[in-house]
């Protein structure tokens, strides 16, 4: 049919009436693919996907209203259940957000160890996401190996501090306790070891043409988009745009480290998942200098009160959380108790950039876009 | 009818059913347990291993379980269909066995010859073929009268997926049936007594597994009951007993293609070079045993192969599966079909 | 059996068929009933090529096979254009020639 | 052995009238899939294996799974509450049961199974030459010797190659034809 002809059949009434209608797909809330209880209703056109509407609040728990009602130091265990497979990266967010507020100097060995256990975290984080989004896209056995790296790293927290998944690593000020005996070594052992973890697990993935068959092209989101959307982490990198807190807005002691930030380039989903599996390269490398160049020193500031009482303000400080910019923001009016607080959580802004990625593509592609964005929605709720 | 034509025609077969239907049952439900034992050796953990010595009564646990759990029929579903939809997946599977010799024919005393098969049919390839076509009704029916979007997606899927890897299936095994010159399955296992047709039909072999991976709807191509994107496919709504017979069909299937690919592409139950005539002088019962035995070891090594894959590799995306399916695995064998049938004409007339 | 009775079945096959295809408004109803009657003829076909021992009623019957095939796909296809353009598969709806 | 021939008529026959009557389309589809299955089984038991083959793999295995999907793509609320049968379905009833009675008057008087009509020929010329006439006609249809699948293909490559070959340009076209009238832009 020429070109003439079917520009015609376009606008007519019997074009219309081909039309196919579309379906409605309730995806979730309680989908083994959506990573908690998050719904999107996809509008589908066959296969393809022409419309998708996110609806949350499934897990909301009122954490930023509930924190009004603690003291400063009573809040601090909340914020692990914001994002729970990466609690120990909260509870630095919130207790920087107070020290910033009350201007505490956090000693330099704190500091570090902190260093060493948010990439840890960052690992064990990014351990657990490659696992379920390869699972989202069938490779089973990933999933395993992954948990089998993350039981070690929980490992080391339970002997650190004594829990394993919802932390409460840090004081306001400092850090409770120093490493315990072997505790070092045991974290060396881990170091040496995951190198070749990661090798193997880009056996499996990277150089698989079914799985770069799954993930190259696919939920593609520009850098210029992403900014717009306000995405961060791991998300924005993939797109190639260079932003990590870490390094553009150092605190606690990352200015002393020599890392790179790895970047995407097509900003789809191989490019996220590439990106998050260089990062804990990145990570190991941070966590080789911090342990080596490990400062001795106290672990809390001299001279704090028990009570914290910051001074009226308001204060933003933000991390590098796993899943993008952690950000706090307390407003403080004098009391014990913060007037106000508000969580950027990463997860929650970047799920924006779901649309732009699975509209016009097909229906497992919307897995693979959700998984590629590490979403966990205790912290989409709060 | 004398009592002994009565036990040719009716009582034989039947027995041989029996004993068939029951040698079936219980090795699927061991498929299962090798599988997820196997699958948790592949991933760093240890699978079922606590009722009985190593979980070794683990299926038989699954299978009280599955038959005591309550039987669910949603308010939407279309009672009738989704009552009988399992029916139509089960059988096709099970009727799949009765054409496999799994040894060589026993030869007593008077030259009686007692086959290894319940009835060795001279078109045997192709009653396999069309028996194991009705197995998408199944499929198709559950997704239908389920009444809800995911079990239908599914079975629009799968039922696209089987009709599209019949075509190269079937092409693969046209090859095997070229070369051996007969549908009948001893035929074919016997013309394999030099070597098997895996190493001369190595495209058709490679098209067969492949495709033999998608018709069991198995990973890399699990895309109808694909978890993570269709929940459970098309059997997401069913539970209990009829969800058991969906599971036992997949299962069914899976052993049957690894029997099937034994017989037409490793030489089925012949001994790797061993002449059959040495064993025969050497004892009757003892040809049949080591045969049976190297049937099961190869088909065991098959479905071991299967698992591996299952273990080793992510799913395929709808639209790659079909292409994969229509522009790579049939012009292969469409290939490998003429270079076959050159073979045969020119070479070894 | 004899010729009679299959020429029988097939006899009835073929009427039951006409039947549904004259009388059903479901259009696959009424390709079903059109598969009814080439199944009648199918019959016939292998009957006599029994009888005869003449293969060439087999033959016939794998044509008819083909050809149903064909009709199969292209009804299919009239279907999907139907329900497209009237959201339903009655034959009674696709009345627009009727002036 | 006419026991088993009454209900496999019976079997096919009730899944023809399944067909017909039956009020859901999926429910005739079904039947239908019976109907083929028996015979098929008819065909095993006239000895034509491999059409009995053909015709569960393509027909039961195939095609009736395509409009199983047809089916199911043009499902809605309002077909199933309409009326299934026709206004004419009784005139046309009473026609086919005219056509029926009549065609199986004639079946019933006519000789046509005797014998085939080339050997009739010569019955009627050749007197008692008859017995060694079919004989003759049955050895010369047999073309070569071997299962029936062998024979089938021989008389089909040989004798009907350019039809066969035709039948395929046919399942061409009509697929061409079909994804032709499915296509969404036209």
């Amino acid at each position: 049919m020429t070109t003439e002809l079917r520009e015609a059949a376009g606008t007519s009434p019997l074009r219309k009436a081909l039309e196919t209608t579309t379906m409605e797909l309730n995806f979730g809330p309680q989908h083994p693919a959506t990573h908690g209880v998050y719904r999107a209703v996809l509008q589908l056109d066959g296969e393809r996907v022409v419309g998708i509407e996110s609806i949350i609040g499934y897990l909301h728990r009122g954490i930023e209203k509930w924190v009004e009602y603690r003291t400063y130091t009573k809040a601090t265990p909340i914020f692990d259940r914001l994002d729970y497979v990466g609690a120990i990266l909260n509870c630095h967010g919130y207790v920087g957000t107070v020290e910033k507020l009350m201007k505490i100097e956090v000693p330099k060995r704190a500091q570090y160890i902190r260093v060493v256990l948010d990439e840890l975290q960052r690992i064990a984080n990014h351990l657990l996401w490659l696992g379920t989004h390869a699972l989202d896209l069938g490779a089973m056995t990933v999933l395993f190996y992954g948990l089998r790296e993350r039981e070690v790293i929980m490992d080391l927290f339970e002997a650190m501090v004594g829990q394993r998944l919802l932390q409460n690593a840090y004081p306001i000020g400092g850090v409770r306790l120093d490493f315990p005996r072997g505790w070092e070594r045991a974290c060396r052992n881990f170091m040496a070891e995951l190198p070749h973890r990661l090798d193997e697990y880009e056996t499996l993935l990277s150089s698989n043409r079914m799985w770069l068959q799954r993930t190259k092209g696919i939920g593609v989101i520009s850098g210029a988009e992403a900014v717009a959307l306000g995405l961060s982490g791991p998300t924005l990198r993939g797109s190639g745009v260079y932003f990590d807190v870490r390094k553009c807005i150092p605190y606690g002691s990352y200015e002393d480290f020599d890392f790179e930030v790895p970047l995407g380039e097509n900003g789809d989903v191989y490019d996220r998942y590439i990106v998050r599996v260089r990062e804990m390269r990145q990570s190991l490398r941070i966590l080789q200098q911090a342990l080596d160049g490990m400062p001795e020193g106290p672990l809390m500031p001299e001279k704090l009160s028990k009570i914290i009482r910051p001074p009226a303000g308001e204060v933003y400080f933000s991390v590098e959380g796993a899943k993008g910019q952690l950000g706090y923001y307390l407003v403080s009016d004098g009391t014990d108790k913060p007037w106000k607080c508000h969580v950027r959580s990463p997860s929650f802004i970047n799920l924006q950039g779901l649309e732009k990625m699975v509209v016009g593509g097909l229906v497992a592609d919307v897995v693979a876009n959700i998984g590629s964005l590490d979403i966990v929605l205790g912290e989409v709720d709060r | 009818m004398t009592f002994e034509s009565l036990m040719t025609y009716v009582g034989w077969p039947l027995i041989k059913i029996v004993i068939l239907l029951g040698v079936v049952a219980f090795c699927v439900a061991y498929t299962v347990y090798i599988e997820r034992r196997l699958l948790g050796f592949f991933q760093s953990r240890v699978g079922p291993n606590r009722v009985g010595p190593f979980g070794l009564i683990q299926p038989i646990a699954d299978g009280l379980k599955l038959i005591l759990k309550e039987d669910i029929i949603p308010a939407n579903a279309q009672p009738f269909l989704f009552r009988i939809a399992p029916i139509f997946a089960i059988v096709p599977a099970f009727v799949g066995f009765a054409i496999i010799s799994f040894a060589p024919p026993l030869v007593t005393g008077a030259g009686v010859v007692h086959p290894f098969v319940v009835k060795d049919v001279n078109l045997g390839i192709l009653f396999l073929l069309s028996i194991t076509s009705l197995g998408v009704f199944g499929i198709v029916l559950a997704g239908w009268s389920s009444g809800s979007k995911y079990p239908l997606f599914g079975s629009l899927r799968s039922a696209s997926q089987m009709l599209s890897y019949e075509i190269p299936l079937t092409l693969s095994v046209l090859s095997v049936i070229l070369m051996a010159g007969s549908f009948r399955l001893s035929d074919i296992v016997d013309a394999q007594s030099k070597l098997p047709f895996a190493i001369p039909l190595i495209l058709a072999f490679g098209v067969y597994v492949i495709s033999a991976v998608a018709e069991t709807n198995r990973i890399p191509f699990d895309l109808p009951e694909g978890e993570s994107e269709l929940v459970g496919g098309f059997h997401t709504e069913y539970s209990g007993m009829r969800f058991a017979f969906y599971f036992l069909a997949e299962y069914a299937n899976v052993v049957l293609v690894c029997c099937v690919a034994t017989s037409l592409f490793l030489g089925g139950y012949k001994i790797p070079f061993v002449p059959y005539e040495t064993l025969l002088a050497a004892h009757p019962i003892l040809v049949s045993a080591l045969g049976l035995a190297v049937f099961g070891v190869k088909a065991v090594l098959f479905l071991y192969f299967y698992i591996w894959i299952r273990a080793t590799f992510p799913r395929y995306r709808y639209d790659q599966l079909l292409r994969i399916g229509w522009m790579v695995l049939l012009p292969i064998a469409l290939l490998n079909l003429f270079l076959v049938a050159g073979i045969k004409l020119w070479l070894l007339r | 059996m004899s010729m009679q009775g299959l020429v029988i079945l097939g006899f009835v096959l073929f009427c039951l068929g006409l039947f549904g295809v004259l009388a059903r408004r479901n259009f696959i109803v009424i390709l079903l009933s059109i598969e009814l009657m080439f199944a009648a003829a199918g019959v016939n076909f292998i009957a006599f090529s029994g009888l005869w021992h003449d293969l060439t009623g087999q033959v016939f019957t794998v044509f008819l096979i083909a050809v149903a095939a064909g009709e199969a796909a292209i009804g299919l296809g009239l279907l999907i254009a139907l329900f497209r353009l009237k959201h339903s598969a009655n034959i009674d709806d696709a009345s627009e020639l009727k002036g | 052995m006419t026991i088993g021939w009454i209900l496999l008529f019976a079997l096919i026959i009730a899944c023809a009238l399944g067909v017909v009557i039956s009020r859901s389309p999926i429910a005739s589809a079904l039947s239908l899939l019976v109907g083929f299955v028996g015979v098929a089984i008819l065909y095993l038991a006239l000895k034509a294996e491999f059409v009995a083959a053909v015709q569960v793999l393509v027909y039961a295995g195939g095609i009736l799974v395509l409009y199983i999907f047809g089916i199911m793509l043009t499902d809605n609320e309002a077909l199933r509450l309409t009326r299934q049968v026709h206004f004419q379905a009784w005139p046309v009833f009473l026609l086919v049961l005219v056509l029926f009675l009549w065609m199986g008057h004639k079946l019933y008087h006519s000789d046509y199974a005797a014998t085939p009509p080339a050997a009739k020929v010569m019955v009627v010329s050749g007197g008692d030459q008859a017995e060694t006439a079919i004989a003759a006609l049955q050895a010369q249809s047999q073309v070569a010797a071997g299962t029936n699948t062998q024979r089938l293909a021989s008389v089909m490559y040989g004798n009907f190659l350019y039809p066969f070959e035709a039948a395929s340009v046919l399942l061409m076209v009509a697929a061409l034809g079909a994804v032709f009238l499915a296509k969404k832009e036209i």
